[in-house]
């Protein structure tokens, strides 16, 4: 049987991974793409503290999430679109005007 | 190391490499395609913890709608300019990441190792477990999400309209 | 007591009335609109007449429909009560706004406004009735300021012509002041009754407690009080709005300008009258305003030449000839001509209404003349109102104001008995004299104006009977003792007690009595010789009258005197604020504030740079900084 | 341990083989029976040194030898690691669905209990589900790798059709899923070897006599989820008359016009591979899998008396033979379908999944809650 540990540090580097991606990419899709490999990050945790702590919880939790992803998704999609119509563009750099 | 522990190994190694993949390769299709890898890789995952019925829905949610849709609009958009990385901001990035990562892992690998404290059943996990938990505990939550999704809809049809 | 739940129903059904036609009058069109407005005001009128007949047998009748607001021992409740005063009030103002509703059906015909003007009156319904039939203080004057806002918008309600709307303004300016002084006396009587450890406004309580005040704080809160009874009531020194507020359409003048509003104000006194009646010093200014006010305003009634004016300074008068028996301990009395003041001023205002509807709008009774044969019902049922204002043996106006002459007399105040003897001479005179002006002599209106002389619809004659009959009967209720008893002070008793001992003997009463209709008789007789005769002389002007006649005329220049003394200066410390004190000091103090938080917000604005990017880092940053204290504490 | 292995990989082999082989036999099915249907010969000139008499085993051999002897074509400017990819998913995908489909009861030999599926997971339905969503991938890849305008068109429509109906397919088995109340399609199978008799309830007892004597399968007790499901999974094949992501004659050939030699042959193949599966998921959920009406573990039980007792291994043998022959109608019942048929405008493709598949299916799921609450 693998440690719970093992999963744990998986994960967070997992995350890490895409805590890099957000910050450091200049296209909309791929920030997006890399919340995503953080929320799944995550689930992952859930998932092994439900296996090692046998409680259903931590799966229901993972249900939402994914639920509340695919809206996320939609959304965050639906916006690229309509902000890559205006603009031409999807670097988040280029998209400041919501400032002072 | 027994053989469960090595197979762990060869996915999250296969994982981290996805994972890279998704966040340092430049064509954007090609980071979709790792992203996909990635989230089948976690399905597994969840199905070698005893989660089968979330690992599939993780494969239909996921791989099966969600990455399909970052392709569709990936292919909708057709975005071939290349991006213009900065130097600075990039190493700002991967030293705040190292950071994390410096301060995340000592907290999670440390403490004692928990070794399957409960059996698992067969029940765990399945498909009624999972729903007796959500139709019962959760079920307020579980409505919610509903509307949730909905306003999702309606939210994307909306923006992504084109206006007349 | 006895609980009522019908009770919350008499001024809720005004209330929904206006709200539905308020927002579906226009829909509804002009004559259901009306319908339903009279019907808003009838229904509560047959309620009241059915707690009428029951209340003997219980006495007060409460309804309290919920608290309002509730801080610590002081409680206030929306809440309705019905004793012998409110029964009184209560059927005054829904018959008589019941009548008078009608007669706006006719009156307002041709209004492409009706419906607003139906949901203001059905408004003032409701506020008024709130008026008296709250049970604390705080809801009574809810009602009063409702029906000062309701007299407001009624006054300007033709505001097409800034006239009517400065009208307004000054109506409800005028009342502020008022208003001012009553809050001030009502928030004293909180803390101070408060500090004698009862918080409360209701008026069982204060009437319990009332003793526990000081003779000299009672004094200050009653004078208080008595302030804003000056605004509302139109006394001395704040009656200035009340003629101009004739401004608004004549059913409004006969509502709330003659039956109901003003007499607000008399209905406050008596209701608070156990703590009147610990404080003689206010009485006796009561007393002494009250008789000047009704001097003053008949003397300048006996000049004006416009029908409605002469109407308006009369109401003054007689609000004085309240105050008067207020001041001299007769409360009683006071709210026995509040009724049958409310049934010949109703009356005499709507006949004059039917007579300007039937001059197009006409207001100069120097045009007008032998109207007699064109309005026969309208001239005789003026007739009676006016006789009965006059004091005619055997009308209302007789039984009333001989009563309060009778009281001033019987309790010492012989020179105010003089003064209210006087001015009874002079309302006679007046009144008669426009009765000549308007019904008598030849016609002097213009052609075009005589060629559409016409009696006025049922719907304006039919109040006008029913008024012109109360005119007469409603004294009778209040007969002095040497005839057939009064039923009105037995009625009354339970409330003001022994308040009012007679002193006297009949002969004296009889005397007395006797010298106040030769009085009216000579005034009546005076009228008729110098306006009766045929080609008297009607229209006269100022130069031509002598002095006094012209300060009669003028209004004794009040109203340049209060511009010249008090608007002017108050006009001019204003602009100096405008100019000024507003811009520099005020604007100065808070653009500061708001340059002083620019010039911060500029040190820390580089922070926003609207990259979503930066934002996430410093979502890290402070991730990190969690962590680092989370592992520091471990 | 090592017999067990043993046992799963003789399954999937064997699976697998028959797989293929039908995909293979398909397409020589294809060939005559386009050729029937437009009065023509067709597919007669394949032989083997001359001898062109075994047109089936021709076509079968020949077509793979010619497709794999071709030049595999990739566009320069396209994605060389993608555009290999994109074939090998849709393959996959498309075979790995088969190994929850069972084709047989259980075999008893002496100790050792066969299941008759590759894979007995508990959530198979959902796994089938999974499979066919991961197939859009094939498509949506392999159209962008070839970096051209007509195969990306393909792609995008594919993709977008392929969501579509993968939303109304799921609704559509969720009404299977009400009324036998599990995932797994060896359970549904088996629960559709009862009579409906036995799932009357004391109220419609009346009802027995008149069709108390059908077995229990789904098209039966859900007629209007075997409609839905049926065209909500043809429309998944792209196939006529949902074939817009390849639009032979809008977009050449869509998705896969930049794909030669081998790689088209696993588009090809898995195309057939898919039309296999879909039959035997319509046999499996509606046509009661491997049931055989009346036939019992021990033989066949009439409904009116009598009883015709086999042995075991018979009994296995009819089974599989039976689910066998399902599945072949049901593949010819597509093919049929595919040149009997216009193709769709593609916004009436679209219409036809979200105006009419998904309200119905939705309708369809909630009568079913109503009617299992009324029985129950």
């Amino acid at each position: 049987m693998v440690p719970l540990n093992y999963y744990l540090i998986l994960s967070a580097i997992v995350f890490i991974i895409g805590v890099v991606g957000v910050l450091i990419r200049r296209n909309l899709i791929i920030v997006l793409m890399s919340i995503e490999l953080m929320l799944n990050a995550v689930n992952l945790t859930f998932i092994a503290f439900s296996r090692f702590l046998g409680s259903m919880e931590g799966q229901v939790v993972v249900f939402f999430v994914m639920a509340v992803a695919a809206a996320e998704a939609v959304i965050g999609l639906a916006i690229i679109i309509s902000v890559f119509r205006h603009r031409e563009t999807l670097d988040p750099q280029e998209m400041q005007l919501l400032k002072w | 190391m027994n053989p469960s522990t090595v197979i762990f190994f060869v996915l999250a190694v296969l994982l981290v490499l996805s994972s890279l993949m998704v966040v340092f390769v430049r064509n954007v299709v090609h980071a979709a395609v790792a992203l996909v890898a990635a989230l089948l890789l976690i399905a597994i995952f969840f199905i070698t913890l005893q989660a089968p019925m979330v690992g599939v829905l993780q494969v239909m949610v996921y791989a099966g709608a969600i990455m399909v849709l970052f392709l569709f609009v990936i292919m909708f958009l057709n975005p071939m300019t290349p991006e213009r990385p900065r130097r600075a901001w990039w190493a700002l990035g991967t030293i705040l990441a190292l950071l994390l990562g410096a301060l995340l892992l000592p907290i999670v690998s440390k403490g004692e190792l928990l070794a399957d404290p409960v059996a698992a059943t067969e029940f765990f996990g399945s498909p009624e477990s999972l729903a007796k938990s959500l139709f019962t505990e959760f079920v307020l939550p579980f409505e919610i999400a509903s509307i949730v999704l909905l306003v999702a809809i309606v939210g994307g049809v909306v923006l992504a309209k084109r206006e007349r | 007591m006895a609980a009522f739940d019908l009770l919350r129903w008499i001024p809720l059904i005004p209330l929904l009335g206006s709200a539905i036609n308020l927002f579906f009058g226009r829909a509804l069109g002009k004559k259901t609109a009306g319908a339903l407005a009279c019907a808003a005001v009838g229904a509560p009128f047959a309620l009241a007449c059915y707690v009428f007949w029951q209340l003997p047998a219980a006495g007060i009748f409460r309804d309290t429909v919920y608290t309002w607001m509730d801080s610590g021992a002081f409680q206030v409740n929306v809440s309705f009560q019905i004793d012998a005063l409110s029964a009184v009030m209560l059927l005054i103002v829904t018959g008589i706004g019941f009548l008078i509703h009608v007669y706006s059906l006719g009156y307002m015909e041709h209004d492409e406004d009706l419906v607003r003007f139906f949901v203001y009156l059905n408004l003032f319904i409701f506020f008024m009735l709130v008026l008296v039939m709250g049970d604390n203080l705080l809801l009574l004057f809810v009602g009063w300021e409702g029906v000062g806002l309701c007299s407001y918008l009624l006054v300007g309600f033709w505001y097409h012509d800034p006239n009517n709307s400065i009208a307004g303004n000054k109506a409800f300016i005028v009342n502020r002041i008022g208003d001012f002084g009553f809050v001030l006396g009502m928030l004293l009587l909180l803390t101070e009754l408060g500090r004698q450890g009862v918080w409360t406004l209701d008026f069982l309580e204060l009437q319990k407690h009332a003793s526990m005040l000081s003779p000299a704080i009672i004094s200050v809160i009653t004078l208080l009080l008595f302030v804003g009874a000056t605004g509302k009531s139109a006394q001395i020194p704040l009656f200035v709005w009340l003629p101009d507020a004739m401004a608004g359409p004549t059913p409004v003048s006969a509502l709330i300008h003659a039956a109901t509003m003003v007499t607000a104000g008399v209905y406050m006194t008596a209701r608070l009258h156990f703590l009147f009646a610990l404080a003689p010093e206010t009485l006796a200014l009561i007393a002494v305003i009250g008789a000047a006010t009704a001097f003053f305003a008949a003397t300048v009634a006996v000049t004006q030449n416009d029908i409605k004016k002469v109407l308006a300074y009369s109401t003054v008068s007689q609000l004085g000839y309240m105050f008067l028996a207020l001041g001299v301990g007769a409360f009683s009395a006071a709210i026995f001509h509040v009724f049958t003041h409310a049934f010949f001023k109703a009356c005499l205002f709507l006949g004059s209404g039917s007579v300007i509807h039937a001059m197009g709008g006409e207001q100069d009774m120097r045009k007008m003349g032998g109207l007699k044969s064109y309005m026969p019902a309208t001239y005789w049922t003026y007739v009676i109102a006016t006789l009965a204002i006059s004091g005619a043996p055997f009308t209302a106006g007789f039984f009333s104001k001989d009563l309060i002459l009778w009281q001033a007399f019987s309790h010492g105040a012989t020179v105010l008995w003089g003064i209210g003897l006087f001015t009874a001479g002079l309302t006679a005179f007046y009144m008669f004299r426009q009765l000549i002006m308007v019904f008598h002599g030849d016609c002097r209106a213009d052609a075009h104006t005589k060629a559409h002389l016409h009696e006025s619809p049922t719907v304006m004659t039919l109040p006008l009977i029913v008024l012109a009959i109360g005119s007469i009967f409603t004294g009778w209720l209040g007969s002095p003792e040497y005839l057939w008893g009064s039923r009105w002070d037995r009625w009354l008793e339970p409330l003001f007690g022994a308040a009012e001992a007679h002193h006297g003997s009949v002969q004296t009463e009889v005397t007395v009595t006797l010298i106040t209709l030769g009085v009216v008789a000579v005034g009546i007789i005076i009228a008729f010789i110098k306006y009766g005769r045929a080609g008297a002389k009607i229209s006269a002007s100022a130069t031509e009258g002598g002095f006094f006649y012209g300060l009669s005329l003028n209004k004794y220049y009040v109203d340049e005197i209060y511009d010249a003394v008090i608007v002017r200066p108050f006009t001019a410390c204003s602009v100096f604020f405008a100019r000024f004190f507003d811009p520099w000091v005020i604007d100065g103090a808070v653009n500061g504030v708001a340059a002083t938080a620019r010039g911060f917000s500029s040190i820390w604005r580089g922070l926003q740079t609207g990259n979503v990017q930066h934002y996430v880092a410093g979502f890290l940053l402070g991730t990190l900084a969690l962590l680092a204290y989370y592992l520091g504490q471990t | 341990m090592i017999v067990d292995v043993a046992i799963v990989a003789a399954k999937a082999f064997l699976v697998l083989f028959m797989v293929l082989n039908l995909a293979g036999v398909l397409g020589w099915i294809e060939r005559k029976g386009s050729a029937l249907i437009q009065d023509r010969i067709g597919a007669n000139r394949a032989s083997i040194f001359g001898f062109a008499g075994l047109g089936l085993v021709n076509t079968m051999i020949a077509d793979p030898l010619k497709f794999l002897t071709k030049e595999d074509f990739i566009p320069p400017t396209g994605d060389k690691f993608l555009h290999t990819l994109a074939p090998c998913m849709a393959l996959f995908t498309a075979l790995v669905t088969f190994a929850v489909i069972p084709f047989g009861d259980v075999l008893v030999l002496g100790e050792r209990v066969i299941n008759l599926q590759v894979a007995n997971i508990n959530i198979g339905v959902l796994y089938v589900l999974a499979m066919g969503s991961l197939g859009v991938y094939g498509i949506v890849i392999g159209a962008w790798a070839s970096n051209n305008k007509f195969s990306l068109l393909g792609g995008v429509r594919g993709s977008a059709q392929m969501i579509s109906y993968e939303i109304a397919m799921g609704l559509s088995i969720m009404g299977i899923l009400m009324v036998y109340g599990t995932l797994e399609l060896q359970e549904i199978a088996r629960d559709q070897g009862t009579l409906i008799r036995d799932l009357l309830p004391q109220w419609l007892g009346f009802l027995k006599p008149i069709i108390g004597w059908l077995p229990a399968w789904g098209i039966f007790l859900q007629p209007l989820a075997f409609l839905l499901f049926f065209t909500a999974a043809v429309a998944e094949t792209k196939r006529i008359p949902f074939d817009l992501p390849e639009g032979e004659s809008e977009l050449v050939a869509g998705y896969h016009v930049e794909y030669s030699g081998g790689k088209f042959l696993m588009f090809f193949a898995g195309e057939f591979a898919e039309i296999v599966t879909v039959a035997g998921l319509v046999a499996t959920l509606f046509f009661g899998g491997w049931q055989i009406p009346y036939l019992m573990r021990d033989g066949f039980h009439f409904p009116w008396g009598g009883a015709w007792l086999l042995s075991q291994l018979a009994v296995a043998a009819l089974q599989v033979g039976a689910f066998t022959i399902k599945v072949l109608f049901f593949c010819w019942l597509q093919i049929l379908l595919r040149w009997s048929v216009p193709r769709f405008r593609y916004d009436q493709v679209m219409r036809l999944g979200w105006k009419m598949l998904l309200p119905a299916a939705l309708i369809n799921v909630a009568i079913t809650a109503i009617v299992i609450v009324a029985v129950q």
